[in-house]
Formats: C-alpha cells, structure tokens, sequence
C-alpha cells in the first residue's frame, strides 16, 4: 500500500536500505532508523546491564513501531520485553532498575504519551539522585519520537522538550542525522544520569553518512555543522534538515551563515554557541516545538545576557505557532516554521 | 444475564448501523489504496456489531466517548456521514473544520463528545459527562469506549473507582479484539477476563461475545437500566476482532493464521446478514435496499469531502482560545 | 503545637483574622486564604454551573488542606466533593463535566501533583476546543498551591508554570495578593477557557487590602505596583513579596524602579511591559521556578527582541537554583533566589 | 491461609522493632513539640506491626520502597537511627545529606532503595527493583509499601498488572490505616477489601489484622515463599490505625470518636507486650532491658542529630547531575 503514507512506509523509507541488526556491507548511507537499531544491539552486547522496554518493541510484536529495536529481544531474550499499555509503571520500572544498577532503554511511543507519565520522569527519575543525597541515581534513557507533517494530529505530533530542560536532573538529546544518532544514544546509555532522547519522525528516513560502529559522541557538545562569519544559525532535531538549503541559497548571495547542531539541548553547548555568536554578532535559533516559553526563548536569553554590547541585531526564534498540531495537512504547514520564513530572520539580523 | 430478543425492527436499526460502518470503513480503505485520501486510519471492521447493538438504545441526548478507533461508535451514535468523511479528507466541512482527524471526531448535537488517541483517557472524561448528567438530575447515559490493551492503563483504575464511589451513569464498554497495537492479550493483561476487573469497584462486570448483537443488546440494556435507575456503572466486555490491523497498513504478521481464520468465520457482519433473513427478521430484499440507501450515502459523502474546500491557514489562529490568537 | 511550622498552622496564619465563608464585619486587611474562599462562594453562589471538586475540599474532610474551600460543600452539597486520590480520574471529569457546560473548579492539592494527571490537562483541557474546531472548549478552572520554604522537599515544592505556558489553549494566572486573588479568581472560574491557577504557600498568610466581593479583575492584564522612571522590575505570585522591600531600599537612594505584576503569566500583558521597559530601558524579571527554562526566558527574549534597540542593558533574570528544591533550611534558602541577588541585579542593569 | 507461629526470639525481635519504631516516633513529636524539630512529619504511630512482622523475615539483600509515612518501615528494615534523625534534623550527617528530608528516606546499604512522597509512586518502581532480582537471577524480593488511599490512583493498577504478567517477586503492601488524609476509606474507595482487587491481576490477594503480628508475619511468610520461588507478586492489605493524624498538627476532627476510642483499644503495641509476657515468649524484665536499650539508641540519635551541621549551601550544586553544576 505504497499510497497510504504511515510510519515506516514513506517513499524515503523504501529508498533507504536499511539493514536491521547487522553490520552495513559498506560505509554506504544509512538511516536514522538503522543507526538507532546499531546503538542498540551495541550497547546490549558491551554491557549486561542494559535492558530494554516498551510498547511493542519485542520481535513478536514487530520490534518497535519503525522498527528500531529490531532483533533485540531475538538476540537479548528477557532483558528486552514489550510491556502492557501503562507508561507510569514501566517508565517507574525503569527507575527501580536503574537505581540497582541496570541502564535502562525505555521507549515511549510517541512523546505526547509522556503526559500519562510525568511522574516517574519528572519527580522521580530526575530527582532521586538529588533527595537521596546522592546515594542513589538513575542511569536510564527514554526514548521517544514525535513530529508534525505525518497527519497525527494535536495528541501525537508535539515536541515537549522545553517541560523536560526545566526539570533539573534530566538531560535531553536529539539528534539530528544518523551517526549522530548512534554515538550520542551510545552515550546516553552510557551516561550516569536520565536522559530523554528525543527522536523525530521527519529525520528517520533520510540517509546520512553511517556511524563508526563503537565511536560514541558525548554529550553536551555541539556540532558546527557549517563554518560562517556572518550569522549564527542555532538548530537540533529537525530544524537541521530545513537550515541547510536555505543557509546555502543565501551563500550564494555571498551570506554566509554558521550552522550549529545543538545535538543535546539539556546541558547546552554555550561555550560553542558564544564563541560563535561572539563573532558572527547575529544569532537565529530554530524549533519544531511551538515558539513561546520553548527551548529557543532560553537560548536568546542567555545570548542577549551574555553578548548584549556584541550584538548587531537581536536573537531571532523560528519555531512553530503556539496552537496545537493540526490535523489538516494545509494546517500542519500553518503550523509549522517555513523555510521562507527561516531566510527572512536571518536577513532581517542582517539588516 | 436475563437475555430478551429485541423486536425486528430493532434487530433491523442494529443491521443499518452496521451496514453503515461496514461500507464507509470499505470505503475509506478503497479512498486510501487509491491515492485519494491520505491519513492514519484505525479502521474497525470486525467491531460493527458492538455499538450498533448499543447505539440502538440511545437517544442524541446520550453521550458518548471513544478513541482513535471510534469511526464505528460514532456513526452508530449518529455523527453524519459526509462530516465524518470530509473530517477525514481534512476539510473545512469536516465535523472538526479538518482540525481533529479521525483521532479526535466529535459532533456533540448526536451526543458524540469527546475521541481521544490517547489510550485510556476516554474513561475519566465518560466519569465527567455522567457527573453532568447526575448533578442535573437528568437520565442521560455516558457510554465510555475503549480497548483491552486500555484496560491496564491507570485511568481505566482511577475511572472505574470514580463512577462507583460516585454512583455515575457511566457504561464503560471494553472493545476487546484481543491485541492492543500488535501485543496480544496475554502479554500485556494478567486476568483472563476484563470484565472480572469490576468486583475491584463494587460493580457489575458482563462479559459478551461482541461479534452476538443479542448479548451485546442485553448487556447494554442492563446497563442503561442501571445508569438511568440512579444505580451507578457498569462494566461490559466486548469480545471481538478487527480485521485490518492496527492501521491501515498493518500487515498482520503478529497474529497466528489459525487466530485469523478462526476470526473470518467469526465475522459478525455476514452471520448476522445471513441470521436476519433466516429468522425472518427481514427478507434478502429489505437488506439489499438498506444496504443500497447505504451506499448512496456514502457516495453522496466522498463526494462532498472530495468536493470540499480545505482549511485556511488562518485556522490555526482560531479555537486555541476563545478569542482568536493574534 | 505552634512550635510545629506547617500548613495554616503558621505565626501568620494566627494573626490574620480568617472569617471563612462570611462577608468580612469591616474592610479589615484579609488574606488569600480568606479572598479565595470567598471568590469560591461568590462564584457558587452567582453561577449553578460552578461545581467543586478535589482530595479533601468537603467540609467533612476539612475544606481544603489550608481550608480555602471550607463552607461550600456545606452550603452547596453535591455540587463540592471530595475525591479519591485519582488525580487523573478527577481531571478528567473536570474536562468530561466542562465539555456539556458545568464550570468545574477542581483542586491538585499541590502542584508537583500535576504530574500524575498532566495528559488531562495538557493533551485534553488545552487542545478540545482546537480538535475539535470550535465545536466543544472546556472552561474548568484548575487550583493549585506550591513553594519551598516549608521543608516539603524536592515533590512538593516546585513551581513548574512554564510547562503550561508551552502549551497552548490553556492559561496561567498567579496572584500575589488577596485582593488580586478574589477578582482573578472570579474571571478565571468565568473564563470560556481552561484556566490554571497557581497559588503559593507563602502568600497564603500574608494580609491585604480586603477584596471588593463580586469585583472581578481581567484576565491577561498586568498591575503597575508601583510607577518608577529606572527600572522596570517584573514578578509574580511569591516574587510580588520580595521585590518591593527591595525596590523600597533603593528607593531611598534614589533608584525609582517601575514594579509590575504579571498577574497573567500566559497570556503576557506585553503592553504593559513593554510600554514600561521602553521608558526606562532596563528590566529585571523575578521568579521562584527554577531559572533555566522558565517564564523569565521567554519573558526576556521578548524584550530583547521588541526593544533591543531601546535596551539599556541586558535584561536580567533573578531566580532559583537549576536543582530539585532540597529539605534542610539553609539548603532551601540556598535554591531560592536571596533579595541581595535581586538588589545586584537591579543595579546591574544601572551600571 | 495456614498460620504458623514463629519461634520466641523471632517474635521478640519483631517487639524489639516495634519498639524502636515507637519510641522513635514519640521522641521525634516530643522534639517538634518542644521547638527542637520542624519538619511536615507523618507518624506512624500505630503501624509499627507490620514493617516489623514483614522485616523479621527479609535479608539486607530485600529492597523495601516506602512512602512520605514510612519511617516505620525504614526503622524496621535497617536504617539505622542516628542516620535517620540526622535526616529528619536536615543535618549533613544524615542519610540524604539532609537533601531528602522526611518524605525521601533512602538507605541502600540496607535495602531502603526509595522513599516517594507521590501517593501511588512507590509501586512502580518497586516493579523495577523486582525486574532488576529476576533478571539476575537473584532471590531478593522488593516490598512495596502504600496506604489504602494509594489503592485508587492509577500507578497502583498499572502496577499490579506489570508484576503480574512479568511475574516479579514483588510483594505489595497496603497499610490501611482506614484514612486518607482526612477522607475516610469508603468516600474513596469502591470496594470493602482492597486485598480483593487483586483477583484483577490474577494474582493473591491476602486480608490481615494489620496488628495482629502473627498474621502479618504468616502473610508476609506467604508472600515472600512465593516471591523467591520465582512464582510471582502477592498483594497484602493489613488493617490497622495512624494514631496522630495525617501530619502532625492534624486534630483528627473528621474521625469518629468511637472509632479512634476503638482503635486505642486495638493499639497493637501495648497489647502484643502483654501478650508476650502472658505468653512466656519474654519476660517483663526481657522487654524492659529492650525498652532501655532503644531509648539509649534514640538518645544517642538525637544527640547526633543536634549536634550535627547543617549542610553547605554549596550543596545545591551536588547531585544534581553526576557531575557538579556551574
Ligand atoms: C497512553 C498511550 N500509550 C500508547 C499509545 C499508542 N497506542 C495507540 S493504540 C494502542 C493500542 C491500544 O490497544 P487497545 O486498547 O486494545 O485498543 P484497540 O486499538 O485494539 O482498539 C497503543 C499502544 C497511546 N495512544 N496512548
Ligand atoms: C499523587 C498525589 N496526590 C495527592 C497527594 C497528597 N497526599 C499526601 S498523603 C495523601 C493521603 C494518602 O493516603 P493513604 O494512601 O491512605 O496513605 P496514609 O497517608 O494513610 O498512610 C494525599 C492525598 C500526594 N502526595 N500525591
Ligand atoms: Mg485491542
Ligand atoms: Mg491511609
């Protein structure tokens, strides 16, 4: 049914050779979905102690809804379990176990379904190490996915990682491409702290230069996907795959732009970002995620705090608008950030 | 559960209803494999039987509440057919201006209030219309809808425990095809019936083949009396299939053959046609033109949401809040 | 026990003069406790759609844990009801209730507890009336309290507004003072909308001016505290009593800072704000939620990016520590923003 | 379920935790009332049976999660006193650095993994710490404790569930103290016996005299049997009474005195020292010395606990993050 647009059955899914489980024949690009499935099986074989979770995600019942773990549970037997439909329990079974000491991978099916367990996330996860005077900690990962443009409507599309940056205790990653993809989830799991790690359905299906099996990517740091001098254009997630074209049209008009990959929004790369910004003067940050009170609104703060007799022009946000996700696809592009509208703020810091 | 044969006219109404969501799930799926519409569709085939055979006993004042699967409930509640379509053509004529999608139908002049596609959260807003109902006094049921794999998520809990200390007229109807996405039933719920879940709130739990129009008749009718006595809620089990997947596109590999096959003779659409006319409820003929009125209904609905206008991008400024956005 | 420092049981909980449910004998000094529980009763009583619910709001149970809902389930019966501790279960009879025309106030008893019961609220309260394209909208009020400086640790304390001010189709109303509490109140119960209403602990018992019953205060607008030339000095709720002993010391040398209450926190009064900090060309913005990611971001790139030019100095944000609000005392005053942070900062932006 | 009695020096050491959980509890309220503490404390005072019918037979290896009211657990499972009064003083010396407070006791070294002040929270993750023995292939249980209020919110159920399908050695354990805050069991609760709910999980349900030491221990017996021979969850409700409110400071308004003069009268601790005596398990003389030695213990406690310091501010910046924050 190659007409009916759905998860895992784009065109750019079927274009795409992914190779579930095993080592690529070639260096030949892959996709988000395969990196992710190779962080995976990974980290399963370095360490015992990581464990994996959530709805649907065994082989029985088809190995995650895109198809990530795939493998996993044929490979790994009891430590990967599909789980019944209760967020709030195996996200707190999560919790439990990494408190004892195994590093979790849970998966929540799509990021809206946080809202049923905040709980466990927010009061629990993120603060056990903390109230417990360090004693305890909760070496885990959520992943989740999200993204508008698939038709999901206002309960499956939202980007809500601006509710998890306000949480001290929390880190949050979202990757952009998959290499990235597999080295930051491989630290992730790795890292002794709770990191949400944020996947976007838009990104599963395009092809990127493969991951270094093993070649991890620490977190915190942020990537300069494009050296510049004139503006500094701050993006993660999606917004990478929109900043590109338009940076490289206005490159032809001789602007010449920076391009930065946040990669983990929570703790943010400031060092990279104003060393940037300290010398282009400008800075353009773009989200998914609907504009106000979202991730871009701290960034521009913290720019304006730090570089405020620096700046030629002040901090443009490019985000989406503060409604939620429509249904209608003429309304999701409503919704969403255009590219028309990413060329005219960055010139307008260089007016 | 004392049983009673409803009258054949009735018997009828539950076949038309039937009727109707059977064609439009069809037809839907024929607009999808065609390239004419494009969207995330849970379809329900197989489920037909369960709320027509409620709905029948409803009136438009009657509320009611589903999920992402609730194509079904809602055209047997009485949401009109070309609003359904054009609502997930994603037109401005849509029930939801294109808005919601089929995850979120509502028309609440049929008493369709609330689809959610969140699982389990249809249950406490059902508590909520009954509260309604019960503080002003009225007699009107809230008929909640929801799956087996929803029935291990807390709000089904927190929801049945509410409508019992509170006495709501509240009829919580588990749908159990027997798969919640592609995990089945045992993996994920560790009772061998839902319905046994009821003696946790002091409430009557009836389990019902959901593919029998008669027992699902029965048990709903038990549960109407209840809600509308003042008596506070029940919960039904449902027990039923759906045939095409999870979505559409679902191939179905997670289900055994024997399962399926099993299903198919099971298929309450084509026995119930058959049973209907053998019992003389209504001859072939009497079908046929229900089924052909049917048709054209539907005709009449692709057309007008094909025919439709999309949304303005404007919309997306309007109904966040009262007042339009700036 | 008065030596046991806890809910209404404080030195000044004993000196205000509580009259529960009554008309006050003379316009005495009140406090919120009182000005709330009589906007309860005013709005029972002048609307048979208001109904009450929430964990201890009946009489029997109490009337509230610090009684602000006591009188009305004896005066109004069925319609005010306590709950089982279901959070989820409640809130969403809440938004089933306020689907078919009711007005349901209902109470979290403290807002960490929102946590339990957030996809009611933000995937269903926020979003009907958009998904369902105007046909149906929920105009339920939730009441909530919080804030450290009662050693209830890292699950009772926190202040997590900006999570609901990322999420569109729901608005966000912290008083500061009684008076304010009464009418914002009033229009958040009358509001077509759903409508969070954040209350702080440490507000609860402090007198003021005694609200006028039935004077109801708009929603969206901010309050000029105090008119001043320098400065414009920007908080809420809890931050409303910290800023004027503040702005009143500097005061005496000379500094004239313009204070203004939020009130509002979504949607912002940017006219006002805006209208102040372009006349004085500094702003400072107080808060007790954690500093990265909260109100204060967004409130700040606002201005940096409406009057960047105008600007005199970088906005300054003053607020707590990005960690869970801790137990011991001195820790909790360590989370908590001091008023020699908030003075630094006010002549920070003079300097 | 068979009954069997436990040796004397088992019965007395469940005395002897007993004991130490009281005299703690008074102590502690005597130090608020004199002004020496503040704290929002929630006395267990009444509960002590069941932490010390349960931990008698539990191993340092066992994991115990508790609630905001669990100092009573945390006591009879091994945390040890100093470490707690530090705590509840908000000393550095105490167990969390003076970072958790009342309401977030923890002790690994003991099994004393979490404590949660979110009502149902403790259950989830008790889930978790049981996944974590079975897949190691380890014979620890986790004893999950919550009030009978907790038994309605939706963690509970999906918990349940989990443990259920997983078959987790996990053992949980409903203290109903017949209150919930201010609200009594049946405003809140649908069902007359929570221990029924847990035929909803296919899964033991066991109803005990909360004071009854002998019956909590043959409960927690059962349970534990079950839990290390790998054959799944068993749900414990044991009734019993809090016999200073919800938090200190609560006047206990909304409990009928007959009720509360009932519970006096049912005090499990006054009447299990006089049963241990009349049946010659211990003489007066024997409990005595018990008596002396835990007041010696508590003294030493509070004494540590004031003369403790307070944590550095600095603190703030620790354990948030592995990693000191800037
Ligand atoms: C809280 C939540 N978790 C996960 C999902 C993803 N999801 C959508 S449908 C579904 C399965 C539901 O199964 P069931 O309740 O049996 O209903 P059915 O689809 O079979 O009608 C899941 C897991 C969701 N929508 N909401
Ligand atoms: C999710 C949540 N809702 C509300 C509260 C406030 N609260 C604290 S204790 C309590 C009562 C709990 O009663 P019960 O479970 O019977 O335990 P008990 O206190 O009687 O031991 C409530 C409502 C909370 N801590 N968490
Ligand atoms: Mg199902
Ligand atoms: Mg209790």
């Amino acid at each position: 049914m190659s007409e009916v647009k759905n998860f895992g059955d784009t065109e750019a899914s079927k274009a795409a050779d992914v190779n579930l489980g095993d080592a690529p024949k070639k260096a030949a690009p892959v996709n988000m979905i395969q990196s992710l499935n190779w962080a995976l099986h990974d980290a399963m074989e370095a360490d015992a102690n990581v464990i994996v979770f959530g709805e649907e995600i065994a082989d029985p019942e088809g190995g995650g809804i895109v198809k990530i773990s795939s493998g996993l549970s044929t490979k790994y037997g009891n430590r990967v379990r599909s789980t019944p439909i209760s967020e709030m329990g195996f996200m707190g079974a999560a919790v439990g176990a990494a408190v004892v000491g195994f590093k979790p991978v849970v998966e929540i099916m799509l990021m809206n379904f946080v809202a049923v367990c905040m709980d466990q996330i927010t009061n629990h996860a993120a603060k056990l190490r903390f109230m417990s005077g360090g004693q305890t900690h909760v070496p885990m990962v959520i992943r989740t996915m999200t993204g508008s443009g698939f038709q999901n409507g206002g309960q499956h599309s939202d980007f809500l990682e601006a509710w998890f940056c306000h949480t001290p205790g929390i880190k949050v990653v979202m990757p952009s491409n998959p290499a990235d993809g597999y080295g930051l989830l491989r630290s992730a799991i790795d890292d002794e702290d709770p990191v949400l790690f944020i996947e976007h359905l838009n990104n599963y299906w395009t092809p990127g230069a493969a991951p270094e099996r093993g070649k991890k990517i620490p977190l915190g740091k942020a990537r300069i996907h494009r050296p510049g001098k004139d503006v500094t254009v701050i993006g993660y997630s999606r917004s990478m795959l929109d900043i590109p074209p338009v940076v490289e049209k206005l490159a032809k008009e001789g602007i010449d732009c920076e391009v930065i990959d946040l990669r983990t929004v929570q703790p943010m790369d400031m060092d990279t970002i104003l060393t940037s910004v300290k010398k282009t003067g400008r800075a353009v940050i773009v989200h998914e995620a609907c504009r106000s009170f979202g991730v871009g609104a701290e960034l521009s703060s913290r720019i304006h705090e730090a570089l405020f007799r620096e700046l030629k022009a002040p901090v443009e946000r490019v985000a989406s608008e503060d409604c939620p996700v429509p249904y209608a696809p003429p309304l999701e592009a409503a919704y969403l950030y255009t590219h028309a509208e990413l060329e005219a703020s960055i010139r307008k810091t260089l007016a | 559960m004392s049983m009673t044969q409803p009258d054949s006219k009735t018997l009828v109404d539950i076949y038309q209803k039937m009727t109707l969501i059977k064609h439009s799930d069809d037809r839907v799926i024929g607009a999808m494999k065609a390239g004419r519409m494009v969207m995330p569709y849970y379809s329900a085939r197989g489920q037909e039987c369960i709320p027509s055979a409620i709905s029948v006993q409803l009136t438009d004042e009657d509320y009611l509440v589903t999920i992402y699967r609730g194509v079904h409930d809602m055209l047997a509640k009485g949401l009109p057919p070309k609003l359904l379509w054009a609502e997930l053509a994603g037109k401005v004529t849509g029930s939801c201006k294109g808005k919601g999608g089929p995850m979120h139908l509502t028309y609440p002049s049929k008493g369709c209030m609330v689809t959610t596609g969140v699982v389990g959260a249809s249950m406490p807003i059902a508590c909520g219309l009954g509260l309604a109902a019960q503080l002003r006094g009225e007699s009107r049921v809230t008929v909640a809808n929801f799956g087996d794999g929803a029935s291990n998520i807390g709000a089904f809990h927190e929801s049945l425990n509410l409508a019992a200390v509170w006495k709501l007229p509240v009829i919580f109807v588990c749908q159990n095809n027997r798969y919640a996405e592609h995990t089945a039933y045992s993996k994920g719920t560790s009772v061998e019936r839902i319905a046994d879940r009821a003696a946790s709130y002091n409430m009557p739990g009836l389990h019902v083949d959901g593919n029998d129009p008669i027992a699902v008749y029965n048990a709903a009718k038990q549960a109407i009396a209840r809600a509308r006595a003042g008596e506070g809620p029940t919960l039904i089990e449902a027990v039923t299939f759906r045939f095409n997947g999870h979505l559409i596109g679902d191939a179905g590999e997670y289900i055994p053959k024997p399962e399926y096959e099993r299903a198919v003779k099971d298929d309450p659409y084509p026995r119930y046609r058959n049973w209907l006319v053998e019992n003389k409820h209504a001859t072939a003929a009497d079908l046929d033109a229900i089924d052909a009125s049917i048709k054209q209904l539907i005709d009449e609905a692709e057309a007008f949401a094909m025919s439709s206008a999309a949304p303005d991008a404007s919309e997306v400024k309007r109904d966040v809040y009262a007042t339009e956005i700036a």
